[in-house]
């Protein structure tokens, strides 16, 4: 049980998917803006990550390796994917039509969020167990939208900041994701490997 | 003629300038002790920050085309340089410092606007970019020594400007120590064993500010006394320092550090007191502060019993700043005629 | 008696001494009186008198109109010399309707229609006299009284309180009334609670006025007025502070103090009721403190409505220095006059004359977060973050963060360590508001109409087409039976 | 290299035939943006955008063909609320409040064509043929059609003068603004 918490600990902070592996930086920057708007894009992501990485393990084990298509993998996870994100595509529309406005673009867009493809290939290759995929997976996501949330308050305020014109954006933007990141590395060293 | 002028026609004797000298004048003991541990090196270093961080204000200034004189004035950048140079380690060389305070004020403070609208102390984005950037030099600590056996001022210039390898006593700080020693599986009696106790007055290697947690203390108390900062952010803080350090050590005190040595080692009096009462990067209520402190509090002894670095002062901060605008989105005093959550209250039908 | 919590407020430099201490003095006649067709809340009056005609003091000048108006009376007896623009006491420096009279220094008072016992009157009657009178909430508010009375007469209120909480810096006017008319106050008290049936009654004054306490309770012993020390804070005297201190409740941001029971009048609003009740006078004068560093005699005047500003530090020996600002109201949330030459209202309760150290306020700095305007606010306000998405051009953001709760009490601007204009942002934003709801509701209306243009334009078309295709059609018609009959 | 296919195309079909029920479930009707933008316009039709008419505007909007600064009357306001429901960023600085206006007929050159009279959007003018003609002031939205058609420019736009009613306080200029 232990193992688990630590697992979820390391990939939500210790291994932060945005601020140390680097991975799904396009959402970050672009779904950050607003805070309420980052939590949703945050649990839409991790709604889709989760059932990704599920959907991608059943998919190798019992599909991909008993058949022996692995070169195939690619192919098959982004079809998965690409399902996931239609289907909560089609949620949210329904659900929540001014948040479907609000997220637009970025919506779709979850498909080619590095970190949803990232995440079920990294899985495949520590050869991780389902659960371990499971946990994983989320845990990565969950990291994923605190920073995307804690990120987004921060540019919340920064936006009625007097930034220089030549910083004034994306560029003191990436300025804020990097000083985050050092941050992050304070969490260096907290889960054994 | 001047333009008709707004109401309040009034204002309480208060500026920003006089806020300022008030944290300096607090701070003053903890660096003179700095200095007396220290000696000249230190003083060097404190005279290179400052300046660095007034000069690279002024030509960031300069590049925007804004006014340079009232900006220099409001004491902020000074200020910044001086948290910062107590956290260095006092012999490290003079461009450590000088690096330091440029990032300082101008990346983590000119660049979002200046002074009241960056998201992250500057002092301790400056001192964690130099501890990733310059681990060997941030970690190579000093013995004190009595200011008369210190090494004199000329030797001190080849100390700071030179990188002279003085034959003075390296040694581990004591957070450093015995964080090495717990890692490799060495009890606490035995780690202690050789090392003072840490002390009110300042005995082990450290920072300038490390090591002065009495003075940090009275500074700090007297700033609360002076209504500069709230207790909330300390108290909560030194709590969340000292409450999982009591229960840990109380079940396992071989393994995890008392509350004590936790209180009077690192940087935890100087954030607790100086750095996370800064105004701009904490919480606005009184509330929001308290729980802004704790979490700095828990971070940094989390940092500390397992994470990587032996300190997280600078860290837990970092972190917390970056939570500082949902603890102010979530925590907000209740308006009148309005409950909690901004609904406005109902009438009261007649009761007689 | 207990007393409630309460949150925010500041403590600045009373300057009371300037001026408490010196009796009420009755202002000479002025030759001339300008008096504005709005001095309250809502519609403005209506004149009813033209150039050239004989008024007496106490007659209708202008008539309310509407729901939320008040009447205006001639302050004095004479000739109405203009009926146009005149500069109003207004930081724009705009002029307003005025009535302007001069006087023939009589000083006649109409006849007025005076009852035998004003406590025999009805409810109803009271809250007419009382609206004839044209009085407006004294305390600075200005809201016609007879229109809260009726209000709080059809929700059963059942607390009256009485405002004495005088908490503005250097105005003295109504400690001075307290203590020089405490027994007419009191009389005013009870014919405003038997207007509006109030079980209880309190007067709360500023322990800060102990001689204005003693001669109010002394004054109220045996009635069942209770008169009450409370905390002195600014702004104590914001009626809803007041409330809160004496009962506890707070009043619901979407509704008034009616809805919780209470009514709230300012002592100077009854004892000119009891005038208005008593003697049938109307509101014609009131007591006005001229005070400030840069006044050479500061006092408190009797003063009839429309008289100059000018005339009023003149009578108080003019400056004593050069004053650095001059302002109309206390100096917390006063405003300042760009000029002397503009008349004392209904809502004026003082005229200062500033010195420059009296001021204290700096060029501002950048916000640094302090947040000591969050402690000092009475309502529980952000001001740093509502400036802050001001500053940005995010008004509606601020209205977010409740810039609508605004009272404009001036604590987070005075305060703060940076000087930051903060109330002055808070009025540019709720001006700027103001705007665009009117835009709005102008855009809504035209929309209508343009909607209803096209309408009736097709409504035209359709109705010529077929008008059109009717005559076709007989034609046809007719070319068929024509056709029809050639063969 | 039949499995391959075979397989792809069974994991085609299976989630194709999730999706298409999912799309049943979740069905949303059409889209509603182009009223509530019409809604948001002005609706003075006056054109000055260049579109025919307000409803012209909000499809276009919608659409994305113009810009959410297209209708000058609007201002700001509208200019933002635009923005704020087709949830777009909008740079509204270059937005200029125009100054408010409002068409005034000089007597002394009406001639009482009725021209004016015919072109107004919103019946803000009154008159008859033969007699001065005067304005509405609460119905002009100042989109100057009348100006237009005037063949003795009787009436023209004149800026609202400023009451005490509408004045507000300009917005404080401090330092940092200045800077900015």
């Amino acid at each position: 049980m232990s193992e688990y918490l630590l697992l979820l600990l390391s990939t939500a902070l210790v291994n932060n998917v945005v601020l140390v592996k680097f991975l799904g930086l396009c959402p970050f920057m672009g779904i950050s803006k607003k805070m309420d708007t980052a939590l949703s894009m945050g649990l839409a992501t991790t709604f889709v990550i989760t059932f990704t990485t599920a959907g991608s393990w059943l998919l190798e084990h019992w599909l991909l390796i008993p058949l022996g298509i692995e070169y195939l993998r690619i192919l098959t996870y982004i079809l998965v994917i690409a399902a996931v994100v239609q289907f909560t595509e089609m949620v949210i529309r329904k659900v929540s039509p001014p948040l479907y406005q609000v997220l637009g673009i970025y919506l779709p867009l979850i498909t080619t969020n590095c970190a949803v493809l990232g995440l079920p290939l990294l899985n495949v290759q520590e050869k991780s167990g389902f659960a371990v995929s499971l946990i994983g997976g989320f845990g990565s996501s969950v990291g994923f939208t605190l920073v995307l949330v804690l990120f987004a308050g921060m540019r919340e305020r920064i936006a009625l900041a007097s930034v220089p014109p030549a910083f004034s954006g994306a560029p003191i933007a990436f300025i804020t994701a990097g000083i985050l990141a050092l941050a992050f590395m304070g969490f260096a060293g907290l889960v054994p490997h | 003629m001047n333009p008709i002028a707004h109401s309040p026609h009034a204002h309480a004797p208060i500026s920003v300038g006089r806020v300022m000298a008030l944290v300096m004048l607090a701070l003053t003991p903890a660096t003179l002790s700095g200095f007396w541990l220290y000696g000249w090196p230190a003083v060097n270093l404190w005279a290179v920050s400052l300046l660095a961080a007034l000069l690279g204000e002024a030509l960031v200034l300069r590049l925007q085309q804004r006014e340079i004189k009232p900006v220099l004035m409001d004491g902020s950048g000074i200020l910044t340089a001086w948290l910062l140079v107590l956290s260095l380690p006092p012999w490290a060389p003079w461009w450590i410092a000088v690096l330091g305070s440029l990032f300082a004020v101008i990346i983590s403070k000119q660049l979002y606007g200046g002074l009241g609208q960056n998201p992250f102390n500057p002092a301790m984005a400056a001192r964690v970019m130099l501890l990733i950037s310059f681990p060997v030099e941030m970690t190579t600590w000093t013995a004190p020594q009595a200011f008369a056996r210190a090494p004199g001022w000329l030797e001190s210039l080849s100390i700071t400007f030179s990188g002279a390898q003085v034959d003075a006593i390296a040694s581990a700080s004591l957070l450093g120590h015995v964080k090495t020693e717990f890692t490799r599986g060495i009890e606490w009696q035995q780690a202690m064993s050789g090392y003072h106790a840490p002390a009110l007055w300042g005995g082990g290697a450290g920072s300038m500010g490390e090591t002065a947690a009495l003075f940090l203390l009275v500074g700090g108390l007297f700033l609360i006394y002076k209504r500069v900062i709230t207790w909330h952010a300390p108290a909560a803080m030194l709590a969340g320092v000292v409450v999982p350090a009591m229960i840990f050590s109380a079940i396992n005190p071989a393994h995890f550090a008392g509350p004590l040595y936790h209180l009077l080692s690192g940087g935890l009096m100087l954030g607790a007191f100086f750095i996370i009462t800064d105004p701009v990067t904490s919480p606005n209520t009184g509330t929001g502060q308290f729980i802004f402190g704790l979490g700095c509090g828990l971070l940094t002894w989390i940092i500390r019993t397992w994470g990587g670095y032996p300190e997280g002062v600078a860290f837990a901060v970092m972190l917390m700043n970056a939570a500082t605008p949902i603890i102010d989105h979530y925590v907000k005093p209740r308006i009148y005629g309005r409950n909690r959550r901004g609904v406005s209250l109902e009438p009261v039908k007649k009761e007689s | 008696m207990k007393l409630f919590k309460l949150r925010g407020g500041v403590h600045p430099q009373g300057w009371k001494e300037l001026a408490s201490e010196r009796e009420i003095r009755i202002l000479p006649l002025p030759e001339r009186l300008f008096v504005p067709l709005q001095q309250h809340v809502g519609a403005p009056a209506q004149p009813l008198v033209r150039v050239g005609e004989h008024v007496l003091k106490g007659q209708l000048i202008a008539a309310s109109q509407g729901f939320i108006s008040a009447a205006v009376h001639s302050p004095t007896s004479g000739r109405i010399s203009a009926i146009g623009d005149y500069a109003a006491a207004h930081p724009s420096g705009l002029t307003a309707p005025t009535v302007t009279i001069a006087s023939d220094g009589d000083d006649r008072w109409l006849d007025t229609d005076v009852p035998a016992d004003p406590f025999l009157l009805t409810p109803e009657d009271i809250a007419a006299r009382v609206g004839k009178a044209g009085i407006v909430g004294l305390g600075g508010a200005t809201f016609p009284s007879a229109v809260k009375l009726n209000l709080s007469r059809k929700n059963n209120v059942h607390t009256l309180i009485i405002n004495g909480g005088e908490c503005e810096p250097y105005i003295t006017c109504d400690d001075r009334l307290m203590r020089e008319h405490a027994s007419n106050i009191i009389e005013g008290v009870r014919l405003i609670r038997h207007a509006v049936g109030a079980v209880n009654v309190m007067v709360g004054i500023e322990e800060n006025k102990p001689a204005a306490l003693f001669a109010m309770q002394t004054a109220a012993a045996g009635t069942e007025v209770k008169v009450i020390a409370v905390p002195a804070m600014y702004p104590m005297g914001w009626d809803k502070q007041m409330i809160r201190a004496l009962t506890g409740r707070e009043v619901p941001a979407d509704g008034r103090s009616a809805d919780i029971g209470v009514l709230v009048h300012n002592v100077a609003t009854a004892f000119a009721v009891r005038d208005a009740v008593r003697f049938g006078r109307p509101l014609v004068s009131r007591l006005v403190t001229v005070s400030g560093g840069a006044v050479a005699e500061p006092g408190n005047l009797m003063v009839p409505v429309g008289t100059l500003v000018e005339t009023l530090f003149g009578y108080c020996g003019g400056f004593s220095s050069k004053p650095a600002r001059l302002v109309l109201g206390g100096p917390m949330m006063g405003m300042e006059l760009s000029t002397i030459n503009v008349p004392v209202v209904k809502g004026t309760s003082g005229v200062l004359a500033l010195t420059k150290g009296e001021i204290g306020r700096e060029q501002a700095s950048p916000c640094i977060r302090c947040s000591s305007c969050i402690r000092a606010c009475p309502v529980g306000l952000l001001p740093l973050q509502m400036a802050a998405h001001i500053r940005a051009g995010d008004s509606a953001g601020a209205v977010s963060q409740g810039l609508k709760d605004c009272i404009a009490c001036g604590c987070c601007s005075f305060v703060c360590p940076s000087h930051i204009p903060l109330v002055h942002y808070f009025n540019f934003a709720k001006g700027e508001l103001m705007e665009q709801e009117r835009g709005k509701l102008k855009q809504e209306a035209t929309k209508k109409l343009a909607d209803e243009r096209i309408a009736r334009i097709q409504r035209i078309e359709q109705e010529r087409q077929a008008a059109a295709a009717k005559r076709k059609a007989a034609r046809e018609a007719r070319e068929l039976a024509a056709k029809a009959g050639t063969v | 290299m039949i499995t391959a296919i075979a397989s792809l195309t069974i994991l085609g079909a299976i989630l194709g035939l999730i999706l298409g029920v999912a799309a049943r479930v979740f069905r949303v009707e059409g889209n509603a943006l182009v009223a509530e933008l019409t809604d948001i316009l002005p609706g003075s039709q006056c054109g000055q955008c260049g579109f025919p008419g307000c409803s012209g505007a909000a499809q276009a909007l919608a659409e994305g063909h113009a810009p959410v600064t297209l209708c000058p009357p609007g201002g700001r306001a509208v200019a933002l609320a635009l923005a704020a429901k087709l949830g777009v960023e909008a740079d509204v600085s270059g937005v200029q409040d125009a100054r408010p206006m409002i068409a005034e007929v000089r007597e002394e050159l009406c001639i009482g064509c009725t021209r004016c009279f015919k072109v107004c959007p919103t019946d803000a003018i009154m008159g008859a043929a033969q007699q001065i003609h005067s304005v509405f002031r609460e119905a002009c939205t100042a989109c100057g059609k009348c100006e237009a058609v005037c063949p003795t420019e009787s009436i023209t736009l004149q800026p609202v003068q400023l009451t005490l009613h509408a004045w507000y306080w300009h917005k404080p200029v401090t330092q940092t603004t200045i800077a900015a």
